[in-house]
């Protein structure tokens, strides 16, 4: 050793091989460890979201379904508890954000009342938009226990029931427009969804 | 270093003349400051007293601790970004806000950069726009001008007129319901609409400017290309669709437009050298304006045009720079 | 309309150097020289279209079929530092005076991360391959007006009497930021 | 050099960011929180270590020419593992720390300290130095981020310390480029003195 080894052909496609042959088993390995741990990350977040939103269940069917004013469809998760519906988890979203798409999981009992709702992922204002994220304020308290039916899901500035964060309309709007979109799809779809109304 | 046969804009040579044209801005400032005390009462007057010993004992401790240079507070040059700064925030601006906002102007805009005819960008307006960033719901809560009061409550609060504009636009009216909401324009020229400090009376704007025109304190480029740029692309747009853009005159007599095109378009440290220079300038702080204004997320883009436009000024000085003869259009030839 | 909000949306409102921090090293690096600013712009440019068209190409047809998504990363990084030797090769060979031009950039960009970083953005936006190539190259003309803005600006402070502990990196810094400060009033646009 | 200055060096005296300005953008990037400068300081800590170690004991064996597509090999190896980890592990500050993970393999210092010191030293030293630079560079992204946290939010480490949001412009873009410019100015006057 000591001196480095000569730089031909043979020598260099030789090394490279070996170099990525290791490289790509030792990343297959830890692959193969890590895959269970990050799909499990991936559920336990997700439950967490919907666990949140909703009242107590045991287990969770899932549906898609097209919102009635187009666009991506809406991801259902309707929970049942001893064989009863008890409501449903929406996985809706809204483009209407100040920094974009605004993901949020709203949980709707099975007449359409809000349960409760949970910001998945935004990439709003910090200090302003991000305000609609129950950590930073109670904005998303006055959405709980109401049904849109009666409670209008536009800001106050707008005619609606809904009082906006100061100074941050815009995030305020995104918000209701997501809300909307599933309750606008949770309505067209009742037929669908097999809900326990009674 | 070369730093004795070339340097930057102003090509000041005595700190007399510095001294005459800074007096001769703030004197030209003086309807303004006026007419923001007579609406505005004693909140304006905290707020001016306030930003003007702020910058100046920034510009001193900078001056004498950090830099260890000479000390030109007396040179009117850190009374100006005062008064500016004063004029581009609420009255009601808690205190603390205000110190912040000379700190960044003086400190960080034009200490950092070496003091007056060193900054890139102007002062007050980088001061402005941080705390609009940093304090988003203090820096857009507009006292409404009531008259002269003597109290520091808090007066009652509503939008800005492009405030009106965009809230209501965005959501679905047209420009015929938003009619009754906002001022008229005698209102928009005497100075009665909601807004920062110093931008509210267009006459007392316009009195200043032409007191700097006449004693050659500016030129007339710079406005003139600015508010031109602004007439013909908001008229273009209004011609469109009235209903859903506003007309020219809105745009002039609202917001930051005057206050920018007088007092800080023209600053002479920011913007070019040449008369050509400066009407580019001037078209690009027109354009931006507009687009921020009518498709941005702030109801105003005065500030952000003319901070923009300041990045572009050495460009500008690049390509307007008289050619000496023989001199190849080589891009680097420099130090 | 798809595509304008693109385009705007990249290389203003949400400004690769100035908001989304890539590409940093050769913005705070390469931008002493106005025209050097200009070649470094127009070799990114270049690499970045072709790298984004590449990598679009591996995840779509051999890493999401193989379902080895995981090794995006070392793939990406691979597919780009071959690119830009090849590139480097055939630019000598078919057009010398552009590579006089780029040439002296083109190693640089290999560890440049708005290369990797746009490659790996296209797919995680999720993007078809005419979206990914209009926003690449959005992004490469947004890094290079930062740029040259900041060329310009770096040319002026040279020959201005900075205070002698911000010279250098600090008023370069300093500058960028006041700069991304003047970016946010595009906050919105599309 | 002994051991324990080829350690030290990477805080102080050639500290990646403050004093060579290597790794900008995660710098910049991520340093909106000091738990976030923390745990990317930390990651890439691990990948120089790693990459320092797999180098160093293979340098003998690689042809100079293909020195460098090896080394990029080595290293986005060791950035997939911690991709892979953290998003098994630490969901939460993978989801964070966003697109700047993958980016550790363009980050300069690791690809420069493979090339500078890990290619011809032997493997105690290259660790070290690897574990040195690393967590120097770590604790520059915590400090940063400690800084821009408090004037941003009022809190460190996530403990609020003053009530309510102080200067939002400091957790934003603008912020990262005025805080460092001023941490540089700062250092550069200390090691002066």
């Amino acid at each position: 050793m000591g001196s480095k080894k000569e730089s031909n052909f043979l020598n260099m496609v030789l090394t490279l091989s070996l170099v990525a042959i290791i490289a790509a088993l030792a990343l297959g390995g830890v692959y193969v460890v890590t895959k269970a741990p990050i799909a499990l990350a991936k559920k336990k977040k997700l439950e967490a979201a919907i666990k949140k939103v909703l009242p107590e269940f045991d287990s969770i069917s899932t549906k898609k379904f097209l919102p009635p004013g187009g666009g991506d469809s809406l991801t259902f998760y309707i929970a049942s508890m001893k064989g009863k519906t008890v409501g449903s988890a929406i996985k809706t979203y809204t483009m209407k954000g100040f920094g974009g798409r605004i993901d949020i999981m709203v949980g709707m009992l099975n007449d359409g009342t809000i349960n409760n709702t949970a910001v998945l992922s935004h990439k709003e204002t910090p200090g302003l938009g991000d305000k609609m994220d129950i950590k930073k304020s109670d904005f998303s308290v006055q959405f709980r226990k109401k049904n849109p039916s009666s409670f209008k899901l536009k800001v106050t500035k707008d005619g609606g029931d809904v009082d906006a964060i100061t100074a941050a309309t815009i995030s305020s709007r995104a918000f209701c427009d997501a809300l909307t979109r599933a309750y606008d799809t949770f309505e067209s779809q009742q037929a669908n969804l097999n809900l326990d109304n009674k | 270093m070369n730093k004795f046969t070339i340097s930057g804009s102003p090509h000041i040579k005595s700190d007399e003349s510095t001294k005459k044209i800074m007096y001769g801005v703030v004197f030209a400032m003086v309807p303004a400051m006026l007419v923001s005390i007579y609406f505005f009462g004693f909140q304006a007057i905290r707020v001016l007293v306030l930003a003007s010993i702020a910058s100046l004992f920034f510009e001193w401790v900078i001056q004498k601790y950090l830099i260890k240079g000479p000390v030109t507070i007396d040179d009117g040059s850190a009374l100006v970004t005062a008064i500016l700064l004063a004029f581009n925030v609420p009255s009601n601006l808690p205190s603390w806000m205000i110190i912040i906002g000379a700190l960044i102007a003086i400190g960080m805009a034009k200490m950092s950069f070496g003091g007056l005819g060193r900054n890139i960008f102007n002062p007050a307006l980088v001061a402005r726009v941080f705390l609009l960033i940093s304090f988003p719901v203090q820096m857009t809560s507009w006292p409404k001008p009531e008259g002269f009061s003597i109290g520091l409550s808090d007066a009652t609060t509503g939008a800005t007129p492009l405030g009106i504009v965009k809230e209501g636009l965005g959501a679905g009216k047209t420009m015929s319901q938003l009619k009754p909401e906002i001022p008229t324009y005698i209102q928009d020229l005497m100075g009665q609409m909601g807004g920062s400090m110093g931008e509210v009376s267009a006459i007392a704007l316009i009195l200043g400017g032409l007191y700097m025109l006449w004693k050659k304190i500016i030129t007339w480029h710079i406005p003139v290309a600015m508010l031109g740029t602004v007439v013909v692309f908001t008229s273009i747009l209004w011609g469109i669709d009235s209903e859903h853009f506003a007309d020219p005159v809105f745009h002039l007599l609202t917001g930051g437009m005057l206050l920018g095109a007088i007092f800080m378009a023209t600053d002479m440290v920011s913007s070019p050298m040449t008369h050509g220079g400066q009407i580019v300038f001037g078209v690009g702080i027109g354009i931006l304006t507009v687009l921020i204004r009518v498709w941005g997320a702030y109801p105003e883009g005065v500030s952000f045009a003319i901070l923009l436009m300041n990045a572009v000024v050495p460009l500008i000085n690049k390509g307007f720079k008289p050619k000496r003869f023989g001199l190849k259009p080589a891009v680097s030839k420099k130090s | 309309m798809e595509y304008f909000v693109i385009i705007i949306g990249s290389i203003f409102v949400s400004n690769i150097v100035l908001t989304q921090f890539l590409g940093i090293c050769p913005f705070l690096g390469v931008s002493g020289k106005l025209s050097t600013s200009i070649g470094m712009g127009g070799a990114v440019l270049f690499v970045i279209t072709i790298a984004t068209m590449f990598t679009w190409l591996m995840q779509h047809y051999v890493l999401n079929p193989l379902g080895l998504e995981f090794m995006q990363t070392i793939v990406f990084i691979l597919v780009i530092a071959a690119l830009v030797q090849m590139v480097e090769i055939i630019l000598k060979k078919i057009s010398p005076s552009l590579f006089q031009a780029l040439g002296v950039f083109l190693p640089l960009i290999t560890t440049n991360c708005a290369v990797l970083g746009v490659a790996i953005l296209t797919v995680q936006k999720d993007f078809n391959l005419l979206e990914g190539v209009v926003f690449a190259m959005s992004n490469a003309i947004g890094f290079t007006l930062a740029i040259v803005l900041f060329a310009g600006i770096r040319e002026h402070l040279d020959i201005m009497d900075i205070p002698k502990q911000m010279k250098g990196m600090p008023i370069a810094l300093l500058t960028a930021g006041i700069l991304a400060l003047a970016f946010m009033g595009f906050t919105g646009l599309v | 050099m002994n051991q324990l200055q080829n350690f030290t060096k990477g805080f102080i005296k050639e500290n990646p960011v403050f004093i060579l300005l290597l790794g900008m953008c995660p710098t910049l990037g991520v340093t909106t929180s000091a738990v976030n400068g923390l745990g990317m300081g930390l990651a890439t800590t691990f990948v120089l270590v790693m990459s320092n170690l797999a180098v160093s004991l293979i340098k003998d064996f690689i042809p100079d020419k293909v020195r460098i597509p090896a080394f990029i090999v080595i290293i986005a190896t060791f950035v997939t593992i911690v991709e892979l980890s953290m998003q098994a592990y630490t969901p939460a500050l993978f989801e964070s720390l966003g697109l700047f993970i993958p980016l550790i393999v363009v980050n300069c210092i690791v690809l420069g300290r493979a090339e500078a010191f890990a290619s011809k030293n032997n493997v105690l030293s290259s660790i070290i130095d690897g574990l040195g630079m690393g967590l120097g560079f770590a604790f520059a992204l915590t400090l940063l981020g400690s800084v821009r946290e408090f004037l941003g939010g009022g809190a460190i480490f996530g403990l609020k310390v003053i009530p309510g949001d102080l200067m939002l412009v400091f957790v934003l873009a603008p912020g990262a480029f005025i805080v460092l410019g001023y941490l540089i100015a700062i250092i550069n006057r200390l090691r002066k003195a």
